[in-house]
This record gives C-alpha cells, sequence and structure tokens, in this order.
C-alpha cells in the first residue's frame, strides 16, 4: 500500500497464471518495487485490490502463505467485467495491487488448538493461506482436518498440492457433489460430509468458507456436532470499491466487511444485523 | 475504399460516422470503391447487420460528442434482408432527425438514406453530397466542449 | 389494496397512501395539492406484499395519469382486468415549488381550497391566491383533465383548458429561438442535472428500471462523469425511449429537483409523433405505439 | 476575543471580489432566473450571491466533487522489451485556498462527519483532506427555516458554529462578519469591510443569542440506534413507512452528510482515469454483487440500511455523532414528500406504523 494516498495501487507483474478449474485461475504476481515485495508483511486471511487499469478494481484473498516472499497468490472465480479481463492475463502482463486490506485470521488465538477447516469451491483459497501457514508452524496447532468439496472433480482447486498438504500432517477428505469416473474420494454435499466425519468440538475451531448455501448448512451440522459459535471463523464477501472502510458500501450494519473483516467468528456475526 | 483522394485538412477537420447495412449499402460503397469511383475520406464506416439495428442513439451519442456528422443507410424501403428492419428504422431515425434540432444541434447533420448493393454510383452521389453538406454547416461546436 | 393520496409532511404536501383496509379510507385525499402520478407503482416493483390471485388492486388517477394506465395496457405491462379505477376530473394541480418560493411563505398552519382560490394560513394571517397563478405547466397546457378510462368516475367530467392546437405552445415558443440560442438554453438547463434520476425513476412508462442503460457498464452507454455531454446523452435515452410513449403526465419535470424543464424534451417528441405519424399516446387501449410498428406506404416520410 | 468586521448590504461586491481574487471563493445563487431554488458555485466578479434561502443542493460538492480523478493511468511499451507493456501511474492530489461564504449551519454539519470518515482513519483520504485543511467556512446565523428544517432535533440549531471558522450574522443594513478561530484571521484581514459600531456588535449579539434559543424542528433524533435495532427485521414497519419510494437518489445527492461513493474506470485508447463519483444507497446496483446477488435487493432494505447508517450505525460508530444534519433538504426534494423524521420517530416501539 502507498503509505500517503491508499487509493493508489502499487504496480506489479503478473508473473504465472494456473487453470485452476474451467472458471477459477490463479494468478501469481510481483510487485514491481523490488524492495517492496521484499518487505511486504500480511496476516492470513487478509485481501487485496487487484487492478485491471481501464476495467477496473475487485477484492480477492491473498491465498499464498505470508512466508512466501518470491510472489502473492489470488485465485479468480470468472464473475463480472474484472474478473472476467482478469482471467485474460497471462505472464508478463502489467497489474494493480492495493494490498494487504482487511484484518485476516487470529492464528495466535488457534495456537495449541485442533483446526477443522471446511471449503468449497472457490472458499478453498482463504483457507489455502491459513492451512500453509500452519504446515509452516505445524508443531504449534494440534490435529487439523480438512473437508473439502466441489461440484465435480475437476472442480476442486490446488489439485496438484494435496499431496504436499497430507505431507503436512494434515487430514485432507475430498468430496464432490456425485459419482464420476476414477474418482475415488467421497461422494455428497460437504455439509453432509461433514456429519458423517463428525470431528470432536473438544478444543476445535472450524474455519468455513464457500457459497453461502453450503455455509448455510455447514454452520448448522457444525452446531448440532456440538460447536458453540465462538468456535467457527468464516469469511464474508460483498461488494467493495474503497477497500479501506469509507466509499460505504460493504458494511453489515455497523462493521464493513473491508476493514472489521473479512474473517468473523459466528459469535460476531450474531451480534450484527442479519443482512447478508 | 479509395483513398488516394484524401485530403490531410479535411480527413482532420471534420468526422462524419457512416451506419451501413451488410446486406445494401456496404455492398453499395464496396461496389463504389471496386468501380474506384471518387469518394469523400471524411466517413468512418460502422457496418451493422440492418439498419433496425440503428438505435437512435447510435446517432445521438456521436453528434453529442463532437461528429460533424452522422449518416445511415441500407436497403431501399421494402428490399430489407428482413424484409422490415429499415421500415422500423425509417420511423424511428426520421422522429430523431426532426428532433435534434430541437436540443440545438443542426439537423443538417444527420441523414438516412437508401442504397443498395448493386449502386456503387448512388453511394458515391449520396456520400459526396452528404460530405459537401456538412463542410457546409462546419464542425461540430459540440466537439470542443 | 388501493393506491391514492394522503397528507404528506405539511399540509401543502401530500404523499402517495396505499390503502390495505377499510380503517384506512379515511387517510384519502383529494385535493389540487395531490400532485403525484401513481401509476408507476403498479409497474415498478413496489407491490408488496404481492397481490392475491384474483384479487383487484384499486388506483386513484387525474386525466393525465388515466393515460398512462392506457400506455402501460397497450403495452401489457398491466391488465385492464386486474385494475379498478377510480377516475377524477382535474382542474390542474400546483406548482408547490413556485407557491412556496413566491410566496415567501413558510410555518404555513393549514391550506384550503376556497373555490378557484388557495387560502394559506400561516402564523400571523390567511393569504388568499387565485389557484390559476400557481397551476403547475403541465396543467396550464392540459388537454385531458378527464381520466380517459376508469371504472368510476369521482366528479363531474370538467371541459379542458386547452385547445389541441395549442398543446404545443412552450415548444413552438422555443422553436422560435435559434439554432444556438436552443443549444445554450439546453446546455444551461441541463447543465445542473445531477443525475439522481428521480425523472426516470419518477415516470410510468421508464419500465426498465434497475435494468436502465444509463446505469449498465456493458453496454456503457455512459460513464460516471457529470460533464455536459454526458447529461445531454442521459436525457436523449430518457427522451427517446418514451418516444411515442409519454403520455405527458409532467411527473420527471415536477420531481426534477434542480427545476429542469426535461417534460419539455418529451413535448417535442409527442408533436413529432402528433404531426409525423398521427399518433397521440395513452388514448387507445388498443392501439399500438406507433415506433412499435410500421407501415409500409408511409406518407410524408 | 474575536475580531469582527461589518459589511453593509450593498457592500457584499467589493468584499467577495477582493477574497476571489486571493481563493476560490464559493457562493449561495439562484439556479436561474425563474428558478426557486438555489445552488452553490464558484464566485466570479458580478455573481449575486442569494443568502435569504437555503439553496436546494449544499456545498458538498467543494470538498466532495460529484466526479473527480483518483489516478490517471497510461498503458505505454516498455522500452526496454518491445513485447512487453507497462503501465504508466500518475496520481494528483492539489487543492487551492477556497472560502464557502454563506453557508448555513446545517450545510457544515455534514463536513464534520465526512471529517471524521475520510480523516479519521484507520485510512486517510488525502484528496479530501488537502481540500478540508484549505477551505474555510463564512457560515450564516440561520434565520430562515421551514417546516421541513429540524436541526435542533439532531443536536444542532440554527446558530451552531461547530465546523466553522467565520460567522456572519445578518442584520438589518448588512453582515457582521466575525473570525470564530485563528485560521480564519488572516480571511477576515483579506475582506477589509468597516469596523463595526458598538451598535451593530449589540444588535449581532442579540440575534446571536436569541437564534441559539430557537428550536428548530420537534423531537430528539440523536438517540434512536437502539429502536432502529428493533425495527430492523420488522418488515412490516419498513412497508408501511417507505412504500412510496421511488428509489431514486435525490435525497442522498442533497443531502450534506450522505458521502458514499463509486469507483469506476474509465479508458481512451491507451489512456485513462479512475473516477470517484458520488453513489446513492438507494440504487439497486449500489450493492449489486458480480454473483448476482443483492444483500439490498429492494427499496425497503435500501431506506432501512440509509436510516440505519445515519441514525444507527455511525453514531455507534463516531462516538454518538448523527449521520443528518437536520436541513430537511431530503424531505423537500422528495418525489413522494418522504419524511425522514416520522420515519426515525416511529421506530420507538409501540409508535404507529401508519405514515
Amino acid at each position: 500500500m502507498h503509505a500517503h494516498n491508499p487509493y493508489l495501487p502499487e504496480l506489479a507483474t503478473v508473473k504465472e497464471v494456473i487453470q485452476e478449474t474451467h472458471n477459477i485461475r490463479t494468478l501469481r504476481i510481483v510487485l514491481d518495487d523490488e524492495e517492496k515485495m521484499r518487505r511486504f508483511v500480511f496476516r492470513p486471511g487478509q485481501v487485496g485490490q487487484l487492478s485491471v487499469f481501464g476495467v477496473g478494481e475487485s477484492t480477492f484473498v491473498i491465498n499464498s502463505p505470508p512466508s512466501c516472499k518470491e510472489y502473492l497468490q489470488f485465485s479468480v472465480m470468472r464473475a463480472g467485467e474484472v474478473t472476467q479481463r482478469i482471467h485474460q492475463l497471462s505472464a508478463g502482463d502489467p497489474i494493480g495491487v492495493r494490498a494487504p486490506l482487511g484484518n485476516g485470521f487470529c492464528f495466535e488465538e488457534l495456537k495449541g488448538k485442533d483446526i477443522l477447516f471446511v471449503g468449497g469451491g472457490i472458499g478453498m483459497a482463504p483457507l489455502r493461506t491459513l492451512l500453509l501457514h500452519m504446515i509452516d508452524h505445524r508443531a504449534d496447532y494440534g490435529d487439523i482436518m480438512i473437508i473439502y468439496g466441489a461440484r465435480s472433480p475437476q472442480d476442486l482447486c490446488y489439485r496438484y498440492e494435496f499431496d504436499k498438504w497430507r505431507e503436512g500432517k494434515v487430514d485432507l477428505v475430498l468430496t464432490v457433489d456425485s459419482e464420476f469416473p476414477g474418482w475415488k474420494g467421497r461422494v455428497g454435499f460437504v455439509p453432509t460430509v461433514l456429519t458423517e466425519e463428525a470431528p470432536s468440538p473438544h478444543n476445535r475451531v472450524a474455519i468455513v468458507c464457500g457459497p453461502p448455501i453450503m455455509i448455510k448448512f455447514v454452520l448448522f451440522n457444525l452446531k448440532e456436532l456440538g460447536f458453540q459459535s465462538d468456535q467457527i471463523l468464516t469469511t464474508l464477501e460483498k461488494r467493495m470499491k474503497c477497500g479501506i472502510g469509507i466509499c460505504g458500501r460493504c458494511n453489515i450494519g455497523t462493521n464493513y466487511v473491508c476493514v472489521d473483516g473479512p474473517v468473523f467468528s459466528v459469535a460476531q456475526l450474531q451480534g450484527m444485523v442479519p443482512e447478508l | 475504399m479509395d483513398q488516394s483522394a484524401a485530403s490531410g485538412a479535411l480527413v482532420d477537420s471534420i468526422r462524419i460516422i457512416g451506419f451501413l447495412c451488410n446486406w445494401c449499402s456496404y455492398g453499395g460503397a464496396d461496389t463504389a470503391g471496386v468501380c474506384r469511383f471518387k469518394q469523400p475520406t471524411d466517413l468512418r464506416v460502422v457496418r451493422v447487420p440492418c439498419t433496425g439495428r440503428v438505435d437512435p442513439l447510435f446517432v445521438a451519442k456521436p453528434l453529442i460528442y463532437g461528429a460533424d456528422g452522422v449518416l445511415v443507410s441500407g436497403c431501399h424501403p421494402k428490399d430489407c434482408h428482413y424484409a422490415v428492419g429499415n421500415l422500423y428504422a425509417r420511423r424511428r431515425l426520421e422522429v430523431l432527425k426532426n428532433f435534434l434540432s430541437f436540443m440545438g444541434i443542426d439537423q443538417r447533420r444527420f441523414r438516412y438514406t437508401w442504397v443498395s448493393a448493386s449502386e456503387g454510383q448512388r453511394w458515391q452521389q449520396v456520400v459526396s453530397e452528404f460530405s459537401e453538406t456538412i463542410h457546409a454547416v462546419g464542425p461540430n461546436p459540440l466537439a470542443r466542449k | 389494496m388501493v393506491i391514492g393520496w394522503g397528507t404528506g409532511y405539511d399540509p401543502l404536501h401530500v404523499t402517495p397512501v396505499f390503502l390495505r383496509g377499510l380503517e384506512d379510507v379515511s387517510r384519502l385525499i383529494w385535493n389540487p395539492l395531490c400532485v403525484q402520478n401513481l401509476t408507476g407503482y403498479l409497474v415498478k416493483g413496489a407491490l408488496t406484499p404481492p397481490l392475491e390471485e384474483g384479487k383487484k388492486i384499486g388506483i386513484c388517477v387525474r386525466g393525465c395519469d388515466s393515460r398512462s394506465l392506457v400506455a402501460l395496457i397497450q403495452e401489457k405491462l398491466l391488465s385492464r382486468e386486474s385494475l379498478h379505477i377510480f377516475g377524477i376530473p382535474c382542474r390542474g394541480t400546483l406548482d408547490v415549488r413556485r407557491l412556496m418560493n413566491e410566496s415567501g411563505l413558510s410555518q404555513i398552519r393549514s391550506v384550503t381550497i376556497q373555490g378557484d382560490h388557495l387560502v394559506v394560513q400561516n402564523d400571523e394571517e390567511a393569504h388568499r391566491f387565485p389557484l390559476e397563478r400557481f397551476l403547475a405547466r403541465r396543467c396550464l397546457r392540459c388537454r385531458h383533465p378527464n381520466p380517459v378510462i376508469y371504472d368510476e368516475l369521482v366528479y363531474q367530467p370538467i371541459t379542458p383548458r386547452t385547445a389541441p392546437e395549442d398543446a404545443y405552445r412552450d415548444v413552438e415558443a422555443m422553436e422560435a429561438r435559434s439554432l444556438q440560442e436552443r443549444h445554450l438554453f439546453w446546455s444551461s438547463e441541463l447543465d445542473r442535472c445531477i443525475r439522481c434520476y428521480a425523472c426516470r425513476n419518477a415516470c410510468p412508462l421508464c419500465i426498465c428500471q434497475d435494468r436502465c442503460i444509463a446505469e449498465t457498464r456493458e453496454p456503457r452507454w455512459l460513464t460516471q462523469r457529470v460533464n455536459l455531454p454526458e447529461k445531454f446523452l442521459y436525457h436523449f435515452i430518457h427522451a427517446l425511449h418514451l418516444a411515442g410513449r409519454c403520455t405527458e403526465c409532467g411527473e420527471c419535470e415536477r420531481v426534477c429537483p434542480m427545476e429542469i424543464p426535461v417534460t419539455l424534451i418529451k413535448e417535442k417528441l409527442n408533436q413529432i409523433t402528433r404531426d409525423l405519424l398521427h399518433y397521440e399516446a395513452g388514448l387507445d387501449p388498443e392501439a399500438l405505439p406507433p415506433l412499435l410498428t410500421y407501415n409500409p406506404n408511409e406518407a410524408g416520410i | 476575543m474575536s475580531r469582527a468586521i461589518f459589511i453593509p448590504r450593498d457592500g457584499l461586491h467589493p468584499v467577495l471580489d477582493r477574497l476571489s481574487a486571493e481563493m476560490d471563493v464559493w457562493v449561495p445563487v439562484a439556479s436561474g432566473p425563474q428558478k426557486c431554488g438555489g445552488e452553490f458555485v464558484r464566485y466570479v466578479p458580478g455573481t449575486v450571491p442569494v443568502l435569504e434561502r437555503q439553496s436546494t443542493t449544499p456545498p458538498k460538492r467543494i470538498l466532495l466533487p460529484q466526479v473527480e480523478s483518483l489516478l490517471s493511468y497510461a498503458y505505454v511499451k516498455d522500452p526496454e522489451d518491445a513485447s512487453r507493456v507497462k503501465i504508466n501511474l500518475q496520481a494528483e492530489i492539489a487543492a487551492k485556498p477556497t472560502v464557502v461564504f454563506g453557508a448555513r449551519p446545517c450545510d457544515v454539519r455534514g463536513f464534520l462527519l465526512f471529517d471524521r470518515v475520510f480523516t479519521g482513519g484507520p485510512f486517510q483520504d488525502e484528496y479530501y483532506r488537502k481540500r478540508r485543511e484549505n477551505t474555510f467556512f463564512a457560515t450564516l446565523v440561520c434565520r430562515q427555516w421551514d417546516a421541513a428544517c429540524f436541526c435542533s432535533s439532531v443536536g444542532s440549531g440554527p446558530a451552531d458554529m461547530e465546523g466553522s471558522d467565520l460567522r456572519l450574522t445578518p442584520l438589518e443594513d448588512g453582515f457582521l462578519v466575525e473570525a470564530i478561530n485563528r485560521r480564519a484571521h488572516p480571511i477576515l484581514k483579506l475582506m477589509g469591510g468597516e469596523q463595526p459600531t458598538k451598535t451593530q456588535l449589540e444588535a449581532a449579539e442579540n440575534l446571536q443569542k436569541e437564534t441559539t434559543e430557537e428550536q428548530v424542528g420537534t423531537g430528539d433524533l440523536t438517540h434512536s440506534g437502539d429502536d432502529f435495532r428493533g425495527r430492523f427485521e420488522d418488515l412490516e414497519y419498513w412497508r408501511s413507512m417507505v412504500s412510496q419510494c421511488i428509489s431514486c437518489g435525490v435525497c442522498t445527492f442533497v443531502c450534506p452528510t450522505c458521502y458514499c461513493f463509486s469507483i469506476t474506470d474509465e479508458m481512451q485508447g491507451l489512456e485513462g482515469e479512475r473516477l470517484r463519483s458520488w453513489d446513492s444507497c438507494m440504487f439497486y446496483q449500489y450493492t449489486l454483487e458480480a454473483s448476482g446477488h443483492n444483500p439490498r435487493p429492494s427499496k425497503f432494505e435500501r431506506y432501512r440500511n440509509r436510516i440505519g447508517h445515519k441514525f444507527s450505525f455511525i453514531p455507534a460508530k463516531y462516538a454518538g455523532m448523527i449521520g443528518c444534519c437536520g436541513c430537511g433538504r431530503c424531505i423537500r426534494s422528495c418525489p413522494v414528500s418522504i419524511d425522514i423524521r416520522k420515519v426515525v420517530e416511529n421506530l420507538k416501539e409501540n409508535a404507529c406504523a401508519c405514515s
């Protein structure tokens, strides 16, 4: 971020583009200012505003681990005008970035706890950064379980690094919505698989991210399993413009998702006005 | 199209946008080019599938933003490739033509006409006449805003 | 449900009311301060909860409003059967802004209509004004004071104040000016536009509402800039989309906070459709608006 | 002790001429020869200020223009590698010394909120801050209010000078101008004017006192946050209060405290600008997400957010400050005469929900 003007993006260059699924691409970008790239620090869960100059800005979570100093990684699902154009970028193209923004996960408070990640589709992106951070500091955390689902095997992001996650002593449960030839993982919706796996809520924090409908049922099932609302974290999305708590549109009551979020505990959400 | 007659000064000073229907007038302009009929060069052509596609706003926007003239040309009435597209267009464009000057835009800056694919000569005549008119009317004062 | 007018925040201001039961009926009023055209509510997604199947909706309309209904029925945006229309012959409504401004009154206690006069009582005394003096421009040129479509007529029909040949005298006055003067006029008027879109949203026939091309990025007809060309183009969009449809209810002009005479633009288009295509909008529910059709043997074009 | 000058009624022009030679001066004027309303414009010699009535639009755009360029960019070929494209990025933040002459207390009160939002952190909006630091408000002691005014109901009043630098007290034969703070002294000096007489000073003081005691608007809207939370999910309430709303943006655009904005990119050829422009929470597109989901899909949610923002969220965030200055513009300019006071007053439980 430019210290004197928070609206001014840092110039960056796309280093690599990874086609994750038919509508999700991962961009690895490098700040043009080498010094700034080296000094760039952020918390897992914090976001960045990517600029395609002439089209606009859009908000995405930084999903590389904080330990990675070579590039910043963003996974982008094609949806609107800006994401459409981001998908047309290739290595060497210029891009703008304003980051880090938002609150991020309080990973300090998660130390010593068992962790449950529940992700759906593109919702794995914000979880990935925290997961990789935890794998970097594996001894600080207890048991780590991931339940990750998508419509089909081809819709799972980061497939190429699942083995690496498992090497980090992570219990990775993959599920897809229906049977596919050659698919060896689970079949069924994420909330159902969650109930079947029934991870113990004892000393555990659940971190949930995915489409709204999935979140709704996952939260319900987590409660059934005995999770309390302060044991569940989730990340929210809203239409954003400024990203710095000024322009006014991403509020849920008093809270601005861009500066007070995107990470909220379910306990916090219950204290906010119901307007998601 | 024949660019040899281009006079730099004219090209710089006058800009005319032409919306030409794919089936007739675009062909007519092509015919004129193939026959090497001399034409003014201050026309920028936008090919449209049919004059029925020409929203009056296509005409209004360039004129508001400073184009010096807009020419719409399509198939002759009853000869539309899509049967009636130009009949709808005729009403809309005639209403627009009568409306422009009320808002302070010289209505001579807009013309719609019908030229078939074989009428290279007629195209030359239409475009020359319109260009002359626009040169007589002068540059669009809105362009300087 | 019945949509009508009720008392607003002070005696000069009237606000639309939505009557849901008999107990609400006492809120209904009618006087020359009832300025809003209510028919837009029927087509712009305002009716919540939605009407029960088979239930009619009642609506109060003046002559001009009834023409909006006809236009909406023509375009199949409303069905005649779903409506119960209370038609009100109207002698004209007031330009409240002008009344407040020219009379210099504030702290108004009450307003009454006595024959052709308006009596405004403020803290000190009662002021009497001829209604005629503060009639809205749209009402001064009214040719259809009587509803053209209704189920019940609330008062006796009245004689129109304007002959058809005088309908477009404001347009004609404008056309008496030179091209350059007209351009200067519209430049200075439209320059005040703040693009709040009140004119569009108050228009019963601007039915795209949340999908208006003035606000879409694709296609991008307009940017967020507020320079003169953008303002011109916005008003061209508004007016041209109403060509042959506008019923001249004058709402766009009434609601404009910047007092831009935007109805005048539509009046010109209506004069053109009348002279060229022999059509007047909002009179015949069976007719087809002229720009939605064609005539292979067009005369005069 | 405050320093003061007297400007006779016919001496306004020389004073404004002197000021405008040195800095930008904004004054309220009539919108046109046959118009009822007014607006703020940049003063040039000959401009006729209209100080006797509230303007239709507030002086908001002087500090927050309806549209401004945040930055400009150009795509250029990399001189070292012709196959690559680079971005040239430029952001210019500039502000001229400016005096707003003849605003009213309600007009200025909006900027107190802006100050908190734009410069109170966590991030600083430099575009706003720079203009704000260079702007001086010469504010009228207000003697004209109508049925839509309610500044006293939101904790302000017709003589409230918070946020202003100079006080203009209208007297029978002219204006008494007093510097309220030290930064205003150079402006006062620049104005020139006459030494006020003792009678003028006394008359001004009396008028200020009298005006301070005026109660403009009934009731107190400053403690509505809890009531709002209580009504949040009462959809029937919002239906009964704002079914008339036509979702236009008048109320937000004429509001001195509404500041929400959009940011959009515009390009021509290989160059373009990133624009900041006023937005309105009453528009459907305001919160529409790329997925098609809209957390505030209808006018009821949108109006509810407007009320919540002004009377619940802002007070909660900024130590009780109200996001409304009581100027009444949204009531006066509303095409369907929605009365925001009523909507807030009726939030109280058991209040009649009929409009």
